[in-house]
């Protein structure tokens, strides 16, 4: 697959490898953030960790949609699912994910008429199918899904379609940048930028990174070699004393991002006032709403929802681990009580969890890894 | 965050123009270009996909550019090894490591 | 760093005995999950089938069970049909029905004999489509050399079905002396692969028509008692042969992991996959490992055999694309990891619940 | 009146013939009667499963297909169950589909050995309902004597079944020397009916609750084999055995004629029912001798040797309420006479359809 | 069972044939029509005719209501029964009914909502379980069962349910046995009278019989031995040259008939100017219609429908059979292209139907009849 | 025309002054009694059902009298077939036709 096998290569990757670990400075410890779920992923799938030095740790960022969702939202959107009238549509990424008592999955399973789609312009087909029935699509991403909401919502206006509606959870990753280096817990080094984000909202929105806080960002692609290079890049700006937003996904990332795609969004959706992440709280001006202009489409106003706050497990510790305070086996509960066939926590729901992405892919130890060969512990020696 | 694919375009709609056929390594959806109204998207251009649209063009330039960039890294490493070959201590390294999982 | 590794490991031997501890059902109703024939399944037919039906023959839970009946030693198994759609390239209900239970009887190493088939119809299905099925049954028999020799159908309600489901049991007789069990797997066995991987999940997601996705993929369905008599006659140390259905090679990679106590060591690269399988599974975020085939299986062969079963399965029209894709190894047991292509290593666990289209 | 007697005469003659005739399927859609084990199911079986699967063990038509494999005569045999409610008087689906299959294995005179279990689930269907089927399961799996020792489990979206449905395979060993096949029922045969009719049918029916009508009726389930063993041991002229499920006795015993071109007389006054089935029976309109039984079966036995077969099955707690309810005598073939209680004579056909309350 | 098993007693049948047998003139034949269907089934299913003299024949009448319904109306119910918003409920009786193309099951496998009711209380039930759905019932049968839907359309005006209504296909016997005795091709010698209509009509209105038509009619009961004695009172009445009125069945009807039932009938419906039967051609007044009054629960007032008559399929001769005037297996379809799996006619349909009842009960020649034992063998010799 | 069943009333709804629970033979439904307002049904009559309603009240002295009446004719038969028993003509009927199906 182009743009795809060539940045998958063992070869470039021990050369990669081999310079960061040149790179490092003896004694030092290097924490990078990858803010960015599907980054998480990555580096799990992969194994991209074997090819890092003690000294650099990988921290779990926020950036897991599906992680950051309230259970209230969940509770909310199952409420809409349990009207005999409504189709609610969904990702996949949801159908697993915690309310206070169920998920979508098990409200479909006690007979809610909830379906999977592939994209919002699915569950718009859905809406013109079943015209006596009324359609709400949940949808939820951070900027790089929110375009695709908005334009949905824009045929479904120009269409004339009065039985579609979006349940509106969207939310936007800056402010969550802001709360983590606001927290005192954490000392980060660099950050692995969202790459996929980058595609809507560019590499500027960065800039107070660099600029107040002093820290390098790089914005990364999804490949290994990708986040390996990033990785590269950040310590190639801390070995020389910068600290720069820089694009490495520059064959997907335009600086200023897609224009056409940020005014779609700032057409339908307006910020929020406040929104509650899942495990971080409140956060302000972090979460989109549909415009008062869109109203016909919006489920919030449609519908009557209970919009009670469920406050998480207490076993959870998912607000540590999406603010990268928590490595996922810190947690009391993983592995044993939180699983991902009995998950307790979102993050060890979504793939792009890094409880789940370090249960499914990289549940064991540094020495057993270099038993099975690690590729660091060739490099190393 | 969030999948994105890459593929190459088809084929344009011509009745739809914001629709576009798009080959992900041999299967095929149709994809909204939609938010790519600006970009002039042509058939056999790569688009980035996301939740059934495309996101953004890719562009082959930067694309080679970057790869030039880790091909240059690894040629330079690769003469750093055959320089370390002489010695054989590698060789017996990774003799230790069953035959499937040798890098 | 010594604590935190210390830590780690104690974490790690914490998550080992809840993974071996006796399956409990938390659920109270049944999911799509407890189909897809990953940890849900397993632990249904652990905690509710096994627990109430418990007897030496149905224990190994194996896709047959084998018993003697005078001087023979036959096979047994059974499998439902409930694929949608019913038709889809390269195959339908009817073919898969039938490889499906000669696969499970091959897969004991058995020369699949006398089939039954169970169907049960929606009120309203076309005859015509009906036909078709039974054709192709027919067909997909022939080719087997297996008959069916009884049978049974229901008619239910309209929308207490979706058109047609099939089930079919089958009986086979052991010719060779080899028992062939998860548990014989050991350290230094190589894990095979009779061709690439994917073909007939992707096909049929592909095919239900609601991702709007095409391509030329073809179900890999296919009876496979005639590649794997060969592999028997050719190789004296075969172990353990799985068919890649439901959950995929990762699935049942594990389960004989599981089974026989040790680890499989997966080489990424060595693993055959077509494009178009690639394309569907990053377009979709699923992994392939993970998707059903119809006419693959996976041999466990002794590691110093492994070149010529590999040469046996090649040999045979429906292992062309066969290849050693991995070895067995001590430790971690129970535990299967996959050498990425990157270079890197990860855990391929058992399937949670259907495989979910992932977006965002 | 000759003329009008020779009228009568010619046109009963071409109706022989056209029921003779080959079955030809006519409709377009599956309907409820294509499952309800009369005409319409024949014809189907017939046309559509027997044209397709041809083969000399199919052939018969039985309930099970009997062969030999190694020194060792096995009968096989398979059922699903679909049956609503799940759960009624006297029995569950459960273990009816044990029940069920050992019974086609018994009608072979087979002693049951091995049951697949097949289970297609509704996702959302309560566990604790899977749980009392496969504990009903067990349960019945004990009492016959048999091992369920291989299975499968498949689960379909919410609306695409209702619940559970079961498929149950088996096989038995065939110990004794007799070959049990509908041709080998002769004229003066007498027809012996294990126990009255008709009281799995209804309590079904009742237990539905859309007639709204309710009894103290329970269902008739039960392991057969036992039985049959005690009747093959005392009596060696046992022609036929035929469990009296769907379609109940009225169909069976027309299937026997017509296999055997023989007819076969009812006594109605012998039919052994229980007064609440007669009730519900003239309540609803239905003829119960077309309702099903599910632990009784039919048995034809050397005319002789009648007595000696009706004190075998009444020594059996299965058999108490056992009857000679007919002969067999050969003229007109292929039809079953009933000698009404009244003293009339009349038809007793193959059932049409599900058999539908009749109201006005 | 009481009031069932005394009535089916061989040895007084027995008797009761012997008497019979000896009221025949020598060398005259008596012609007598059984005009409901339910005797018809009756005298098959139990053998009736085995204990007849030759010189009575049993001729079967027009009293079956699945089988006077003509193709067109069958068509019209399944048309109502295509409606998404529908819910039909019918008897069982009506299931296999054909229509121009096919019958209610057809159309059940085809995807219409058609359900079995053993009352029309059932469907007011439906009505109440569905309230998003509206709930028809297809309303078939004489004046027996005519009240009974009365009954149900004014629970359904006092509870003021909205989504119920009935289709009225209800016919009055009356004018079908003036059709048959106007009729110039059939002489008969006396009635049968159907038992059940008269528990509602009572036996006044089948004076004209006597009075007009000189021909004597017995009220008769459902059992074998029912029927045998009024049989034995037609040739009493005969060999005595009276022709009257009598009751056989007076320990369920009353002579009066059952006034509430009348009135509950005479408040909900009203004669139609004329109704089309199968096989008899249209009738003036033979047939009731919803009354103006109830009109929110008259389906034909709610509905569109396509009301085209739908001309009999040439092979079928049921209306000479509904008429008397063809034994069933004179028709020349009998038994090969019409059987109760493939019907052609209504008559082979019903259970009443006197081809379906000879088909399934009766088909088989007087000598074969001898051969396997006819108490009629025994007791004529 | 039309099904009717003769039920026996085993108990008057209270709250519903037209439902009875009727017992035929051992199975048991409720039954509108509506249609017998004026017959002022007790629990032990008898009355005869269709589709779900009591259209008549049995009446237990007519229905014997017409037993009666059967019996009558019965017992005059047997006197009659007494007097032929001397001759054996019946028996020697009666032994050609088989045994199950013997009246
Ligand atoms: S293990 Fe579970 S509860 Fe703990 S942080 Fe992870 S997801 Fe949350
Ligand atoms: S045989 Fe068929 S077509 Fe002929 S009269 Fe009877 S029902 Fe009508
Ligand atoms: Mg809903
Ligand atoms: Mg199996
Ligand atoms: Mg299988
Ligand atoms: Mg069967
Ligand atoms: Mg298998
Ligand atoms: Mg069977
Ligand atoms: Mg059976
Ligand atoms: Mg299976
Ligand atoms: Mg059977
Ligand atoms: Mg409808």
């Amino acid at each position: 697959m182009r743009y795809v096998d060539e940045y998958r290569d063992a070869d470039k990757a021990r050369a990669l490898a081999a310079r960061i670990a040149q790179l490092c400075e003896p004694g030092r410890q290097y924490k990078f953030m990858e803010v960015c779920g599907g980054h998480t992923h990555t580096i799990y799938k992969h194994g991209i960790e074997d090819y890092l030095p003690e000294a650099i740790t990988l921290v779990h960022g926020p950036g897991c949609p599906v992680c950051v969702i309230p259970m209230g939202r969940v509770d909310d959107a199952i409420h809409l699912a349990e009207q005999s009238s409504v189709i609610m549509a969904s990702f996949g990424d949801m159908m697993r994910v915690p309310g206070g008592s169920r998920s979508f999955l098990d409200a479909k399973a006690a007979g809610c008429d909830i379906r999977m789609v592939y994209s919002p312009l699915d569950a718009l087909k859905l809406a013109r199918q079943n015209p006596d029935r009324r359609v709400v699509f949940m949808a939820i991403g951070f900027e790089t899904t929110a375009p695709s909401t908005a334009m949905t919502v824009l045929r479904a206006a120009r269409d004339g379609l009065t039985n579609f509606s979006v349940f509106s959870n969207h939310v936007t990753i800056i402010p969550a940048i802001k709360a983590i280096l606001d927290s005192p817990d954490l000392r980060l080094d660099g950050f692995l930028g969202p790459g996929h984000v980058s595609t809507v909202i560019g590499c500027t929105p960065y800039d107070f990174i660099a600029a107040q806080h002093a820290k390098p960002l790089v914005v990364a692609g999804f490949e290994p070699l990708d986040i390996l290079q990033s990785i590269y890049q950040l310590m190639v700006q801390l070995s020389e004393g910068r600290s720069e937003i820089e694009n490495q996904y520059s064959r997907v990332v335009a600086w200023a991002g897609n224009a056409k795609a940020l005014s779609v969004l700032t057409e339908v959706f307006e910020l929020r006032p406040q929104f509650e992440w899942r495990g971080l709280g409140f956060i302000s001006h972090s979460a989109l709403q549909v415009r008062e202009k869109y109203a016909a489409f919006d489920a919030e106003r449609l519908f009557e929802l209970p919009g009670v706050r469920v406050a998480d497990p207490k076993a959870c510790q998912c607000g540590e681990v999406l603010k990268g305070v928590l490595k996922p086996w810190e947690c009391k509960v993983f592995g044993t009580a939180c699983t991902p066939e009995t998950p307790i926590g979102t993050c060890m729901v979504s793939p792009e969890g890094a409880c789940a992405a370090y249960y499914n892919f990289g549940r064991f130890s540094r020495e057993r890894l270099q038993q099975a060969g690690s590729p660091l512990a060739v490099i190393s020696r | 965050m969030c999948l994105g694919i890459p593929g190459q375009v088809l084929e344009l709609m011509t009745e739809h123009p914001d629709l576009a056929r798009v080959d992900v390594s041999g299967v095929r959806r149709v994809i909204n270009i939609g938010l790519l109204d600006e970009e002039n998207i042509q058939i056999g251009d790569w688009i980035l996909i996301h939740v059934g649209f495309a996101l953004s063009k890719i562009d082959e330039t930067e694309a080679k550019a970057a790869l030039q960039f880790l091909e240059d890294i690894g040629d330079a490493y690769a003469d750093e090894l055959m320089a370390l070959q002489s010695s054989a201590i590698l060789d017996e390294q990774q003799a230790e490591v069953p035959d499937a999982v040798r890098g | 760093m010594t604590t935190t590794g210390e830590l780690e490991l104690r974490v790690l031997d914490r998550i080992d005995k809840a993974r071996r501890r006796k399956a409990k059902i938390t659920d109270e109703r049944v999911t799509l999950a407890h189909g897809a024939g990953g940890k849900a399944s397993q632990t249904l037919t652990d905690a509710v089938f096994l627990e109430a039906f418990r007897n030496p023959l149905l224990e190994p839970l194996s896709d047959q069970a084998v018993f003697g009946i005078g001087n023979a030693r036959l096979a047994f198994s059974t499998d439902s049909y409930v694929v949608r759609p019913l038709f889809f390239p390269g195959g339908d209900i009817g073919d898969l029905a039938v490889n499906g239970t000669v696969n499970d009887l091959a897969m004991a190493g058995a020369r699949p004999l006398y089939l039954s088939a169970g169907f049960i119809l929606e009120e309203g299905f076309p005859l015509e489509s009906l036909t078709r099925v039974v054709a192709s049954m027919a067909r997909a028999a022939n080719a087997a050399g297996v008959q069916i020799v009884t049978g049974d159908t229901k008619v239910v309600e309209r929308g207490k079905a979706d058109g047609c489901y099939l089930n079919t049991a089958g009986i086979g007789v052991i010719e060779h002396p080899f028992a062939l069990t998860a548990d014989a797997v050991k350290p230094g066995d190589a894990v095979l692969i009779s061709g690439p991987i994917g073909e007939h999940g992707v096909t049929v997601m592909l095919a239900r028509g609601e991702l709007d996705i095409d391509s030329d993929l073809c179900s890999d369905t296919a009876p496979l008692h005639g590649i794997v008599a060969d592999l028997l006659t050719a190789v004296d140390g075969v172990r353990c042969l799985r068919d890649a259905t439901r959950g995929g090679v990762a699935t049942i990679v594990n389960e004989i992991a599981r089974a026989a106590d040790v680890a499989v060591v997966f080489d990424e690269r060595a693993i055959p996959m077509r494009a178009e399988v690639r394309g569907a599974a990053e377009l979709l975020g699923i992994d392939p490992l993970y998707l059903a085939c119809e006419g693959r299986f996976v041999a466990f062969v002794e590691g110093a055999q492994a070149d010529a079963a590999l040469a046996s399965l090649r040999a045979h029209p429906l292992g062309t694309g066969a290849a050693i894709i991995g070895r067995v190894v001590a430790d971690p047991p129970g535990l299967v990891l996959l050498k990425t292509e990157f270079g890197g290593t990860r855990i391929v666990d058992v399937l949670i619940g259907d495989p979910l289209p992932r977006i965002c």
